[in-house]
């Protein structure tokens, strides 16, 4: 197997397609949208359930991908964290079929 | 007095005291966001096509149009009005307050139809074309706003990822808007017909249908208070409270300068004195991320959302008949 | 037999088989959970709504009250019941056993809205404030199964991270009991009139919503049967089978006792035959963690309540009609 | 023309253009994915009980069972058509075709309730068991075009982790055959009786709940275009035309052969040119993998949905009549 | 960028509050919740939209936190653990802005 | 603590219940399914609320094991990924309670 990064962004649903342009920019193959049902931050928390207008709301966009492209990715990444709430996180993971990132 | 308490005591506002109090003492329970927001849609359908159906019954004067153009410009106004306020009277930044601005200039759609509920149960006729000025009334408030958060800040820098259009089609093309406009050209083109074939669904079980959507309205407005309330102080809550009687009064006078009918007017009223909370705090987290939801949604959802239903809507009406031309 | 025969034809009920059939037949198809639950929450709104219009109708005499009280004294006394039978015939251990007897001693909303239906289809009435007892027969059952569990062990250690009101909340202020009690006591204020403005929604489409319901809880049933039989062993679920008919002819008894007419009759007798699978076993897994929810709930949704609503509904109406005075 | 127009011009048409057209303008709107299945199963529960209750009036004749077979017959055939064009006028590959080709075999059932309520507009009537035909027509292009699409793999290795029946659960089992076939049955035991107490939910607001799905298929009909047109060819695109047309033929020819009233014909022309875009995509991912969702998907529900829907409707009621024994 | 840790804990809905608690507690900035459909677990099984008591569903907590915080969270975890269904599993991994954690 | 083997499968959603039988098979003592709401591959995007058919929605699995179980899984899963579209990743984590995998 081989070594390439997972890219765990948390960060809020309306900014989730500024963050997944950045991604598909930096020449990442892939990318892959989860909801989040609650958090807590410090002071704020927030639940779907209780939130129409969503405004709150997280989700976690996860990327496996090779250094070159994560790399290319973070500047733009804590740009954008410079303007809207998330958390980026950054794991060492194996994978088969390296040639697809 | 009369209309205040069968406005008080009507399953809507009851459904919705219910869902505050649940939350208010920290009930788990939860309406699934999937299923309150399928019904949103529904009443702004239903809402939308009911307006279209009433104004394909005659057709739109001048009138119509004229109080069309003062709710636009009343949208830009009120936050204006509210920037100066919050800036004077809290210690919001500017951004914040800004943000918080956009939203009282806005509407709110649910607070719409309750009014509707209630002018109905108070013996008035509203026109169907106030459903269009609803929906008109949603944008402009959001562009007033923007410019205020941007003023000597010619030079901004755009966010990264960010896109050109992204922003205008949030607030232009966003749920309430496509909905509300496009059921109501389709009752228009459809007419009385159309609306037959389909009242079973979208007219007889509507009060039904508002209450289930009120219960979640309470949960949502207790549950944002609880968790936000500590946030604000005092000059901020309290700007909660007045700036929907300021709202009122404004959107009074163009009622009376156009010489509205009591039914039109209350309605026009109410959405002045209506703050957004769905489609404004969405497009703040776009144009203006740095302004705090734990502001503008406990202020919108939690404070002027509750003032306006179980209070505001009797004094709106009340307000109504006093500016209405047939008025003794 | 006639009765036997349209409860088991009518279409709820057989609504209710064909999810069943399809969940045993390894059918993927679902429907969601949160329109399954917005289904709930509007079942329950609508039996609370038209329970406090009958209420609002009549002033509830001392029988009520005597009937009250008798349900929670029945709901604190069927988990003990339970939990002996459990003890004695099963392998069970004493936490699994206290926890499937709260379930016992508590209630079953959709078994009771069934059971209304067939008391109407069985040409009799029942009383509005049954829906008060059936809120009511909630919670004691799950304050004895805990006091069961927890003897000996005075001074249990609390679960890291719980938090000492959120049992209490859980358990009194659950979405059951918060919309049965607030529908209630809102149809109680609005009376008629508040309903007939609401009745296209609470109540026409009643019959068919719960149709749709129970679609859904066939399909729960059948895949709860087929993920959790094998982990049950004879006795228990035997227990599932026997268990409903020792409550029935004790409610049976407290029925007589207070003179019930039959329709009352039928539908307190049905409450407490009636296993939870919804509140209760919620409230296990934060007081009784250690329980096994493929235990209880395998047993009181794959066995009990298909059990109740085929064979039980007919069975405990004819016993209703057996024990009233009316009876010859 | 007047067919053409009405239809055009109704609300259902109306509100999918609404969706459509928000989307293609890239509004940002959705409608909850749980609330729009739920809608699904309501609808098939709605006409599965409408087709059963007609049959329950009268006995099934021999007449009905000729349609039948000829109509699983058609199914069978259908992809071998569709199949032999795409290969020869497409670039897709072998497996891309017999996955595209299962979609055309088989049918939408939200065109054939779109086609209902057309017919009814056009003020003919259709026979119950169409329903029937239309759950069995789902299946055997499913089946046909899975030995297309393996001819000369023989000894096809099994997908890892597959297991026997999940395919054969998949497509005998899922949703749609479920709950229209389930619902069919239900109508039929019921009858009349059965249908009354359930009609405020399933009949009355059924056309006014077919709008608010139009407006969901429209979004997904305009998302799916949006996305995926760029990875169709010009013959493709072709396809997703004519091919309704020539399956329209052969089932105007079909009702010909069988003399069937034009409102029955009418809906087993539309059964024909209508495609699958929920339950063959799903038994694809199953059976083949490897051919592309984004072309088969694309195809069935961002053209042959949307062009059945606005043109072929009024155009199949006209071929109906045209090859109907009452035409003169 | 600077290590951390990610915190990831399946555990069942009703006792994520008392996780959450317990993270909050050991004075971890943060936490995201997100739903689960399914799940296995040796003997049993589970399905969302098949159990409307949500009594055997399961959520995910994740929490990027520093190693002292997570530390201090995980014997109270662990207590948690014997009482409530959950699995606990901790990554190491790089972040943007470790003063945020 | 001791070292287990994260391993995390996103893979389309009807091709879920193959992967779920590879890691049974495997004897992995356990997984837990979360759904996603939008992707992107390549070419391909997808999102939950706009396809009903979902033939193109992901879902992540999510299985904590022992080195063996997991790379007895591989081999199954490599195969599967050779028909059905998906990433898998292994990552190293810390466990509590080493016993249950
Ligand atoms: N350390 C963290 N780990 C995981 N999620 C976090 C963390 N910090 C913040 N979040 C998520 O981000 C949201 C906003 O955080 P904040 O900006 O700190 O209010 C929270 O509600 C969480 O959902
Ligand atoms: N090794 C594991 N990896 C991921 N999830 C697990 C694992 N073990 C258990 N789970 C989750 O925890 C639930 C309960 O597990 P158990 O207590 O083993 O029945 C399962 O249904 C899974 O959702
Ligand atoms: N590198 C990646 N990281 C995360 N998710 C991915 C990645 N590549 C593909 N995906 C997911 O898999 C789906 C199908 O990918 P593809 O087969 O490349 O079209 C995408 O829509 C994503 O949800
Ligand atoms: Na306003
Ligand atoms: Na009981
Ligand atoms: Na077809």
């Amino acid at each position: 197997m081989h070594i390439r990064y997972r890219c765990e962004l948390i960060i809020e649903r309306m900014a989730a397609p500024r963050a997944c342009r950045i991604l598909e920019d930096a020449g990442l193959t892939g990318y892959t949208v989860l909801p989040a049902i609650s958090g807590f931050g410090g002071v704020t928390r927030w639940s779907r359930d209780t939130d129409m207008s969503a405004s709150s709301d997280m989700v976690v966009v996860i990327s496996i991908g090779a250094q070159a492209q994560i790399e290319a990715a973070l500047t733009e990444i804590e740009r954008l964290l410079s303007n809207h709430i998330g958390v980026l996180s950054v794991g060492e993971v194996r994978v088969l079929r390296p040639g697809r990132f | 007095m009369d209309i205040a308490l069968s406005t008080l005591l009507s399953p809507i506002v009851l459904f919705f005291l219910l869902g505050l109090g649940a939350a208010l003492l920290r009930s788990q329970m939860t309406i699934p966001e999937a299923f309150a927001k399928g019904l949103a849609i529904y009443l702004m359908m239903s809402i939308g096509m009911k307006g279209g159906v009433e104004i394909s019954k005659g057709a739109l004067g001048w009138d119509a149009g004229l109080v069309m153009i003062s709710a636009v410009a009343l949208s830009f106004l009120l936050p204006v009005i509210a920037f100066s306020f919050l800036r004077l009277t809290t210690q919001l930044d500017r951004v914040d307050a800004a943000a918080t601005a956009a939203h009282y200039g806005s509407i709110s759609i649910v607070t719409f139809v309750a009014a509707g509920q209630a002018v109905a149960a108070a013996g008035l006729e509203a026109a169907g074309y106030l459903v269009a000025v609803a929906a008109l009334m949603e944008v402009p408030a959001i562009i007033s706003a923007l410019v205020i958060a941007n003023r000597g800040h010619a030079h901004r820098e755009a966010v990264a990822g960010s896109d050109k259009g992204e922003l205008v089609r949030e607030v232009l093309l966003n749920a309430s808007v496509v909905v509300l406009l496009g059921a109501l050209v389709i009752g228009w083109i459809t007419g009385e017909a159309g609306m037959q074939s389909v009242a079973p669904f979208f007219v007889a079980p509507f009060q039904g249908v508002l209450c289930l959507f009120l219960l979640d309205m309470g949960l949502s407005a207790g549950r944002g208070l609880r968790n936000g309330w500590r946030q604000l102080d005092a000059g901020t809550i309290a700007f909660g409270f007045y700036m929907p009687l300021i709202s009122a009064g404004l959107a009074a006078g163009v009622a009376a300068l156009n010489g509205m009918p009591p039914g039109d007017a209350a309605l026009l009223i109410t959405l002045a004195a209506s703050a957004s909370y769905i489609a404004v705090p969405a497009a703040m987290r776009l144009a203006l991320p740095k302004a705090k939801p734990s502001v503008y949604l406990t202020l919108s959802l939690g404070i002027t959302f509750p003032f306006n239903l179980i209070l505001g809507l009797p004094l709106y009406i009340w307000l109504a008949r006093m500016v209405s031309p047939g008025a003794a």
